[in-house]
């Protein structure tokens, strides 16, 4: 019965209007800034729910279209669809953002109705770009989004924000517009500015080659590998909890999800060509950044690398399904790796945001984020002790989490394609485990440390529910994935069967 | 006979210098007003020339005007230059150097 | 060579030779007449292109009137001579180089590519400001026009530029004649019968007075 | 039967959130109550499953609980795999957990963690019982790892310990990189059989032994045997083998109780159950086994001998641990799967005893553990005495006791097999007898004969960080018996210890593991020794005649002369052979290595990548030095725009120019 | 001879705005400086009758007239309107800054509209004299305006440095008309393209040789480099309100000029004046947005701003479709609105005596007043073309322009270039949301009178249009392709 309503129009105006209406009506108000913000999530999240349940599994057809005259002048509409792809970060971004927007609760004290509207913006932002069709309106979109973000790097951010803020929104900037120009390449060619017919242009290898580098800067610098990765650690380091969390739990996924629906299906053959590149390229992010996220003095940076280094595991998940073509000469395992890419993607959108709001919780009350400043919190704060260490779990992917379904199918395809990858993809299991339990060790075992530490008091409520929510997600995630995979299959099969054929 | 050559390599010849009296001039305004007069003379030179050999008036008439605007730019350059000068005492070129980078 | 060569040649040089002097000479006096001298020598090519109106006109109203604004300003600022001369040798080089490069290309051009006949010089009937009168107001009306709004231009431009406000200037204000209101001509004095030892004036009529002072400053 | 299966892993898993989640609400008796109980419906429901398979008709059991998920045509899934092998290690780990469980409400009594202790015993109890149930290989992975979390927990229980802290995240790491290997074993095996469920992959196992895998140019590779060898490196980890064994001596800075229940009896043995659940894989190759057999003959012996420095009881304890562990990893490199699974049930059974005991002595000790400050305890604690000897005599393996007839097995298994390596690895084990029965009553005659050191203790209390979990006072010590929770277990526990062995008939040479168990004819050890096999009696005759019951003497006889009769003997002797001990106490430097060559090394790599990949070359060189080339190239070329007029119209000129020669010629 | 009367009707929106200027100039001479207002409103209301008469006189066919000097089509009409609307803002903008300088002189307004009817017969212009006599009747009204400030030294400076350069250009220009003129041998527009597509071989290279006088000059009134260097200057040293007028209208007659004398005249040419576009954008990608990098001065930032701006404008253009005009076009009008809104904000945080023109002079800018600087976030995103402003839908337009044309390595270096210039407008974000405001401009700025309101609906447009981008762009492909 949903099918016809436009769920997804709702979805991405209610919170962009809705955030100006915090702006106006809160601006002197903070408590009604905050109250409406929530409302306006909360109603956005469960605006979101039919898409969930409305969705019919098993096809790969976009569904919830909407299509409008937009720009007539250049073909380019208003088309809205969601797939299976889209659809599971769409309802993510909801979740999530009631969560920063609960999270901004206390913790945010200056200029609150700002800062929510900001988010809500924002969230309308990534909704519209995970649901659009056409090239232009993703485009548009994905740009527009660093517009707020940027604020909230720089107005509510550290003592680098501007730093931070500068070299995020270049970074990502730079990436984009590459993007545009291909593109504009590719509408020259086609007439059209639909993605789908993208997906069915023919291009020969040069222009692949060209357009695949394209759609790489742009994405790579988003997700983000190696050796575009350093905005990353900066702009969350710099940014507010909420920023952070957005950053690393909806942000990050956009660079993924370009893959998906750019990069893959529009330039297979450029694709299978420098799917080496990319797969060593998401090695080095999970070896070298592991590494390097384990000698961090800073919580959050440390988690920064982290993100970098799952995303390795999404980056490699989805450039498999060449090598494996190449390796056994059949399509098997291929979604498999595609699948456990996107299954990362959700599972550190939960993971991530609940390590990022844990270091929230701990700046919130000591105003550091330095392991060494903290020490046997466990003593003071035994709750956040219990949640801090079953997040940095998952983060290890112990299984039972959500960090194990993606980081599993990911090496069991990686074997497919070669020793080599699946040996280096599974050193994460000791890497990330070194990183994160030494974080652990320092941050909350051990006697107090200080009186600062002495002087703790566990999670109020508020924080409580939140990571309540997400540790609930994250559980449920890892016990049965099944759901999330049901509704992703027929679109990632779809996908492999389009990338197995050459556009040459 | 004078050719259209002639015409022309006479104003090509007189418009290269009034643009090198243009960059030449370090010093005085008021010359680089003479060597915009001078060169406005030689596009005059070429048009009246193409004018007489397409046997179409048109040329003329342009230069006709080019006289008239060349009059009042002259009015207002001559203007500008008189403000500088109330304003800094000086119309050395090399002195117009308060915005530059 | 014929006759008209010949012309062409001396007024050709005297051209070209006053425009190098013009361009080098220190005094910007000298420079002035130099260019006077340019304009009569362009004036006779003209004439040898059959182009008498203009050629009149340029001496007549160019060297007449605008020449003169020239020279009228370069006398009236006081400028030090001096001075002018300087670094000039010094960036010759260069200058003459790229002169000269500029100078090669359009005539390496013009001799190169450009040819047209020579036409038939017209008859004595011919008159040419006659025939540029005729296109002038017809044809040409829409430029016409457009040249008139440019020197009316340059005249309100000329004025508001130039034209300052002199303590002594005894003109009147045309602005402020029209925005004199009664009040501001009389101003009626309510005088009680008896002096009283109050002062001249009442602080009621403030505006008005204010306004008067103005004017007789 | 689901539901049975079903109430037997969650009962312990509803326990322990009910302990974990609500423990303050519920208290302590609440907690100890609900997990107990949890784990006691576990164990009733194992034993009715035991019976069942072993005594009734009970087929074997394999179904799908619930799809994980589906990916790529290939199932994920939740599932048990039930026959006699999976209903007697339920057995096992289900008797030795509710042991424990009751023990620990007299170990932990005063300890502020009561409830997370319990909460966590019992999550571990679940874990255990999904590794052993798994019908497919991501959810042994999940119990795998689950167990490792919870052994984490456990370590680091008295989180204020540096030391505590220090060792579980050690034990973390260390068992992370078996499950590296494990995890690429899994991946391997999915790779060539396309699905995770055991019964599949197995039925592949035999064209899997032809199966190539090129790992580099030039170098290929059976793909079987690298599957097998990656798992068994997973099993290295669990189980404690060498070079991956460092982490369980440290291990045992974790509560006593869980020395018993993990680091003993239950989860280190999982490599071991693995292998042998695995043996249908392990059959077809040789390499593997080899590799294991070896690992396994160096583990026993050579962590037997650290065993003989140690002061620390619980640290006795751990080595022999390693060095029966070694055995039972002998026995599946020797194909006597079943030998190695009956060690496995007895070691569980006197090793959990001999933990538990030496508990009892810390707690009469005041949570002392260094033996120099024991001595004479069997005066004051009798129960404890006897249980010790109980469990010592069954550990060197004195006739009758269960440990004779599984470690005897093992020997004459080994002896039997023609794997390459098997004579090594033969000799390495019969050596280890004699250590294993000096180092053992080596503790036994230190704790509890000879003269009282208590007063020694200051001098060997251990650092205990913040004090509250702490509870000695300074006063003189007055060792006395446990309280009743404690004593019961070790009473229970000792029963098994002497009777399990006698399980050898059916266990080793009849067809008690026919269903779960594969072995190749040619491989079959055990059928050779079967085929002599007449009694228990019989072999326990037999055994007298062999080396091993001799040199299991020698050792005890060599402790009683060196600890009793002449206990001024050891010093003299560590003197003479000072540079042994050196590098016994040094641990042959393992640890040295792995701090400084793994964990610094990998600090110092990491430093170096960052300082010089990310913050020097990317950021610095890349982006800030293109920012910052931008920038000055902006600083110098503005110049350009000096300000004067005729360069103005010099470049406009120039401009000119460069368009004309450009185009015009 | 005869002589048929031409007829007027088409230019009557000249005609109209030619009469109110001379009677604006009678009345203003009467009015005292006190209700100079007068002059403003009588300004602005011919503004938007003018307006109001081109709209009423739309019409998609082309009609020429005055001896065919005079085109009027959809593409001048909505420039025109376009002129009308930009200026229309610029004086709203410009009147509070002249009253506090005590310079609020009719003058202003007046050759203002001087120049508002240069442009409009640049716009309309259909031979080369006409087009000429617009661009000088625009050029001397502008020289007039930048000197306007007569106490003020630099904006006499700029006033002699911009009269000497475009004299020089307007030469330039006049040499290339001639050579033009001579080889086609007629003013026309129409004739000239005629007589292009018939002319042959031999007549190419004089004709290249006058076109590039004809680029030389449209690149200095449009401040492409290497001809931008008066740009900076001018644009620094005017009084604000001036900059804010020859900042924005005349690109729009610039464009228009362009549009008439290489496109619709030169049009057969394509080919060789494709190449020099070619070279002009990528030298004022490279240095406008490099050199605004260094700046202190958001007037000179800006200044340099356009000049990069201008090579996009380029790239549209040099791509010879019709869809690469209507870009170009588009290009032109939103950034004459953005750089109104742009220069507006100087003109509304400046005070007597404090020109507000560095760009610390923005610092902490959302803490005195949140509103305006949202306003200016939205100006330079537009700027830096980040969507959803309209700046983006230029850029997306004219790149695709060039992708169109097979040059896509043009569009790349346009994009490099546009990373760059992306830095300099986030400086000005930057300082105004994340610095605290300067130590002497603390007090909250408290918005004012028509200029706030003006401004707000300027910087939203900037937001709107870019949201409904489908009306303005299909404007301009009306306007090129009727």
């Amino acid at each position: 019965m949903f099918a016809d309503w436009p769920i997804l129009s709702l979805l991405i105006w209610l919170p962009i209007l809705g955030g100006f209406l915090v702006l106006a009506a809160g601006r002197d108000a903070p408590h009604v800034a905050r109250r409406l913000g929530l409302a306006v999530a909360v109603a956005t999240f469960v605006a979101s729910l039919p898409l969930w349940f409305a969705f019919e599994r098993g096809t790969a057809e976009m569904q919830f279209q909407e299509l409008a005259s937009w720009i007539p002048a250049f073909n380019v509409n208003y088309h809205l669809g969601v797939d299976g792809i889209s659809m599971p970060l769409i309802l993510l971004t909801t979740l999530i953002t009631v969560i920063v927007i609960i999270a901004a609760w206390e913790s945010v004290k200056d200029r609150i109705a700002y800062y929510m509207s900001a988010m809500l913006v924002m969230e309308g932002l990534m909704i519209g770009m995970f649901a659009a069709m056409d090239a232009v309106l993703f485009y548009v979109f994905f740009e527009a989004m660093l517009i707020p973000m940027f604020l909230v790097i720089g107005i509510w951010g550290g003592p680098r924000r501007v730093y931070a803020t500068i070299k995020f929104f270049l970074y990502t900037f730079l990436g984009s517009v590459f993007m545009l120009v291909a593109l504009i390449w590719m509408y020259i060619q086609s007439g059209s500015f639909l993605i789908q017919d993208f997906h069915a242009l023919q291009i020969g290898m040069t222009a692949q080659i060209l357009i695949f580098l394209a759609f790489f800067m742009a994405f790579a610098v988003k997700i983000p590998m190696f050796p575009v990765h350093t905005w990353l650690p900066d702009a969350h380091v710099e940014a507010p909890t909420g920023g952070s969390v957005i950053l690393a739990a909806i942000m990050l996924k956009i660079g993924g999800y370009g893959f998906l629906r750019f990069s893959l299906p529009i330039t297979p053959d450029a694709s299978a060509v420098l799917d080496t590149l990319m797969i060593v390229l998401s090695l080095i992010a999970i070896v070298y950044i592991g590494l390097v996220a384990l000698i961090q003095s800073d919580m959050k940076k440390l988690i920064a690398y982290s993100s970098i280094a799952h995303m390795g595991f999404v980056t490699l998940g989805f450039f498999l399904a060449f090598y494996i073509y190449r390796n056994t000469g059949d399509w098997e395992g291929a979604s498999l790796g595609i699948a456990g890419g996107m299954v990362q993607m959700i599972s550190h959108g939960f993971i991530s945001a609940a390590m990022f709001l844990a270091v929230g919780v701990l700046y919130d009350r000591l105003h550091s984020r330095q392991i060494s400043d903290y020490g046997g919190v466990v003593n003071t704060m035994p709750w956040f002790a219990a949640f801090f260490v079953l997040f940095a779990m998952a983060n290890t992917g112990l299984p039972g989490t959500s960090g194990f379904v993606g980081e599993f199918m990911v090496i069991l395809a990686a074997f497919k394609a070669d020793f080599w990858i699946a040996f280096l993809a599974a050193t994460t299991l000791i890497l990330a485990a070194g990183y994160t339990l030494w974080l652990v060790k320092r941050v909350i075992f051990g006697a107090v440390a200080n009186d600062n530490v002495a002087s703790l008091s566990d999670m109020n409520r508020r924080e409580f529910f939140l990571m309540g929510v997400l540790a609930f997600f994250t559980l449920l995630l890892g016990v049965w994935p099944a759901p999330l995979l049901d509704v992703m299959n027929a679109t990632i099969d779809h996908l492999v069967a389009h990338i197995a054929h050459s556009k040459l | 006979m004078i050719t259209l050559e002639h015409y022309l390599v006479l104003a090509a010849l007189l418009f290269s210098i009034s643009v090198a009296g243009i960059f030449l001039n370090r010093k005085n305004v008021i010359v680089l007003l003479m060597c915009i007069e001078l060169m406005l003379l030689a596009v005059n030179i070429n048009f009246i020339a193409f004018s007489f050999f397409l046997q179409d008036l048109a040329g003329q008439v342009f230069v006709f005007f080019i006289l008239t605007v060349a009059a009042a730019e002259a009015a207002i350059g001559l203007a500008i230059l008189v403000l500088l000068f109330r304003n800094r005492g000086t119309i050395n070129v090399q002195d117009l150097d308060a915005m530059k980078g | 060579m014929t006759f008209e060569l010949l012309l062409f040649y001396l007024f050709g040089a005297i051209l070209l030779g006053g425009a190098l002097a013009m361009i080098s000479v220190r005094n910007p006096v000298h420079a002035a007449l130099f260019l006077v001298l340019c304009f009569f020598a362009a004036a006779a090519i003209w004439l040898l292109a059959e182009a008498e109106f203009l050629g009149i006109v340029l001496v007549l109203v160019y060297v007449g009137a605008v020449m003169v604004l020239f020279l009228f300003v370069v006398m009236m600022l006081d400028i030090n001579l001096a001075k002018l001369r300087e670094g000039f040798t010094e960036y010759l080089p260069v200058g003459i180089v790229v002169a000269v490069a500029m100078a090669t290309v359009l005539v390496a051009v013009i001799t190169r590519y450009i040819t047209m006949d020579v036409p038939e010089r017209a008859g004595p009937e011919y008159a040419n400001t006659e025939a540029l009168g005729a296109i002038l107001y017809t044809e040409y009306v829409y430029p016409f026009e457009i040249a008139a709004v440019i020197l009316l231009v340059a005249i309100i431009a000329a004025i508001s530029l130039t034209m300052r406000k002199r303590p002594d200037n005894k003109s009147i204000d045309p602005g402020q004649q029209m925005a004199v209101s009664r009040e501001g001509r009389v101003r009626m004095v309510s005088m009680a019968s008896e002096k009283k030892k109050s002062p001249r004036r009442g602080a009621q009529g403030g505006g008005a007075d204010g306004q008067q002072d103005d004017q007789s400053k | 039967m689901d539901t049975i299966y079903l109430l037997i892993v969650l009962a312990p898993l509803f326990g322990a959130i009910i302990a974990g989640l609500f423990g303050r609400q519920i208290g302590r008796a609440g907690a100890h109550s609900v997990t107990i109980l949890g784990v006691a419906i576990s164990f009733i429901l194992s034993v009715v499953v035991f019976w069942a398979h072993v005594f009734g008709d009970a087929g074997v059991y394999n179904e799908t609980v619930y799809t994980w998920m589906v990916s790529d045509g290939i199932q994920f899934e939740v599932g048990f795999l039930v026959d006699n092998l999976t209903a007697l290690m339920m057995l096992v780990v289900t008797f030795v957990s509710l042991m424990v469980h009751i023990y620990t409400i007299g170990y932990m009594k005063d300890d502020p963690g009561y409830q997370r202790f319990f909460a966590y015993i019992s999550l571990f109890t679940f874990s255990m019982l999904m590794l052993v149930m798994a019908n497919n290989f991501m959810q042994l992975f999940f119990g795998w790892e689950a167990v490792g979390l919870v052994s984490y927990l456990l370590i680091g229980f008295w989180y204020k310990r540096p030391t505590a802290t220090y060792a579980n995240m050690k034990a973390f790491i260390v068992n992370r990189v078996g499950d590296f290997g494990f995890l690429i074993g899994i991946a391997a095996l999915v790779f060539y059989a396309g699905s995770l469920n055991y019964t599949e992959v197995f039925a592949e196992a035999e064209s899997m032994r032809d199966a190539t895998i090129t790992i580099w140019p030039g170098w290929t590779f059976g793909l079987l045997d690298l599957a097998l060898i990656f798992l068994f490196i997973g099993a290295m980890g669990k189980s404690a083998q060498v070079p991956l064994h460092v982490w369980l001596p440290d291990s045992m800075e974790g509560p006593t109780p869980i020395s018993a229940l993990i680091h003993a009896a239950t989860m280190v043995t999982a490599g071991i159950f693995m292998v042998a659940r695995m043996s249908p894989l392990y059959e077809f190759s040789v390499p593997a086994l080899s590799m294991i057999l070896i690992i396994g003959a160096i583990t026993a012996f050579f962590m037997g001998l650290i065993g003989l420095v140690q002061n620390d009881i619980k640290r006795v304890v751990a080595y022999s641990t390693l060095s029966q562990l070694g055995y039972m990893t002998v026995a599946l490199g020797a194909s006597a799967y079943a030998a190695g699974l009956f060690h496995l049930m007895t070691h569980a059974f006197f090793k959990a005893l001999l933990f538990l005991a030496a508990g009892s002595v810390i707690i009469a000790m005041h949570h002392l553990q260094d033996m120099r400050a024991m001595g004479g305890l069997r005066r004051h604690m009798p129960i404890t005495y006897v249980t010790a000897l109980i469990g010592s005599l069954a550990l060197i393996g004195f006739p009758f006791f269960s440990g004779f007839f599984s470690k005897d097995a093992i020997i004459e298994a080994v002896g039997y097999s023609e794997i390459p390596g098997a004579t090594f690895a033969y000799w390495l084990v019969l050596a280890g007898v004699f250590v294993t029965a000096l180092y053992t009553f080596r503790m036994f005659f230190l704790v509890f004969h000879g003269e009282e050191r208590y007063d020694q203790a200051h001098k060997y209390m251990p650092d205990h960080g913040d004090e509250d979990d702490d509870h000695h006072d300074h006063g003189p010590l007055h060792p006395k018996e446990s309280p009743w929770v404690v004593t019961v277990p070790l009473i229970l526990l000792a029963i098994p210890s002497v009777v399990a062995g006698y399980f050898i008939g059916p266990m080793l040479f009849g067809d008690f593991f026919a269903d779960s168990l594969f072995v190749l004819p040619e491989q079959d050890v055990l059928a050779t020794k079967g085929e002599t096999y007449t009694g228990v009696i019989a072999f326990v005759l037999h055994g007298l005649m062999l080396p091993a019951f001799w040199l299991a003497m020698a050792g005890l006889g060599t402790a009683w002369y060196l600890y009793m009769k002449r206990p001024e003997l050891p010093g003299v002797i560590a003197e003479r052979l000072k540079l042994g001990v050196r590098i016994l106490e040094d641990k042959y430097g393992f640890d040295r290595f792995n701090d400084w060559f793994f964990a610094g090394g990998t600090v110092r790599l990491g430093r170096a990548l960052w300082r010089y990949g990310d913050a020097l070359i990317i950021d610095g060189l890349l982006v800030n030095g293109t920012a910052r080339s931008v920038g000055w190239i902006s600083a110098r070329i503005r110049h350009m725009q000096s300000g004067f007029l005729y360069h103005y119209a010099f470049v406009m000129i120039i401009g000119l120019l460069v368009l004309m020669f450009a185009f015009v010629i | 001879m005869t002589f048929e009367i031409p007829n007027f009707l088409p230019a009557v929106p000249e005609m109209f705005v030619l009469g109110m200027a001379c009677l604006i100039l009678v009345i203003d001479a009467f009015l005292p400086d006190s209700r100079r207002d007068i002059t403003y409103g009588l300004v602005q209301a011919t503004l938007v009758a003018a307006a109001g008469l081109t709209l009423w006189m739309m019409g998609p066919e082309t009609v020429l007239t005055f001896s065919d000097s005079f085109v009027k089509d959809p593409m001048a009409d909505i420039l025109k309107v376009a002129v009308y609307v930009t200026s229309f803002l610029v004086f709203l903008y410009a009147r509070p800054y002249l009253m506090e300088r005590g310079i609020h002189k009719g003058e202003f307004y007046i050759l203002g509209l001087f120049a508002v009817l240069g442009m409009m017969i640049m716009i309309s212009g259909h031979n080369l004299l006409t087009l000429y006599l617009g661009l000088e009747l625009l050029s001397l009204s502008s020289y007039a305006l930048v000197a306007f400030w007569r106490d003020n030294t630099r904006a006499t400076e700029a006033a002699m440095k911009y009269f000497v350069l475009g004299a020089l250009a307007s030469g330039l220009l006049l040499y290339g008309m001639s050579m033009i003129y001579g080889m086609t041998g007629s003013l026309d527009i129409a004739v000239i393209a005629a007589e292009l597509v018939a002319a042959d071989e031999t007549l190419n290279i004089p004709l290249v040789f006058g076109l590039v006088f004809l680029v030389v000059a449209i690149a200095f009134k449009l401040g492409a480099v290497p001809f931008h260097m008066w740009v900076p200057d001018v644009y620094d040293g005017a009084p604000t309100a001036v900059t804010l007028f020859i900042a924005t209208a005349p690109k729009i007659a610039a464009f228009a000029f362009l549009m008439r004398l290489l496109v619709e005249g030169m049009g057969p040419m394509h080919a060789d004046w494709q190449g020099m576009f070619v070279i002009l954008a990528v030298l004022s990608l490279a240095v406008g947005n490099v050199i605004a990098i260094a700046q202190t001065s958001i007037k000179r930032m800006l200044a340099y701003s356009t000049i990069a701006h201008v090579g996009f404008v380029f790239m549209g253009i040099l791509a010879g479709t019709d869809s690469g005009y209507a870009s170009a076009m588009f290009y032109v009008i939103v950034y004459a609105i953005t750089a109104a809104g742009g220069f507006g904000m100087i003109v509304f945080l400046s005070r007597k005596g404090f020109e507000a023109d560095q760009i610390d002079d923005f610092k902490g800018l959302a803490k005195r007043n949140p509103w305006f600087a949202f306003i200016m976030l939205l100006l330079m995103f537009s700027m830096a073309g980040v969507p959803p402003t309209v700046g983006f839908y230029a850029k997306l337009a004219v790149i695709q322009a060039a992708v169109g044309a097979d040059l896509v390595w043009l569009a790349v270096v346009a994009v490099i270039f546009s990373i760059i210039g992306a830095f300099y407008y986030l400086r000005v974000v930057k300082m105004m949301f994340f610095d605290d405001p300067r130590e002497d401009a603390q007090e909250p700025v408290q918005p004012s009178g028509a200029l706030a309101t003006a401004l707000s609906i300027n910087g939203l447009a900037v937001l709107l249009l870019g949201i409904f981008p489908g009306l303005l762009l299909s404007v301009t492909h009306y306007a090129i392709m009727g």
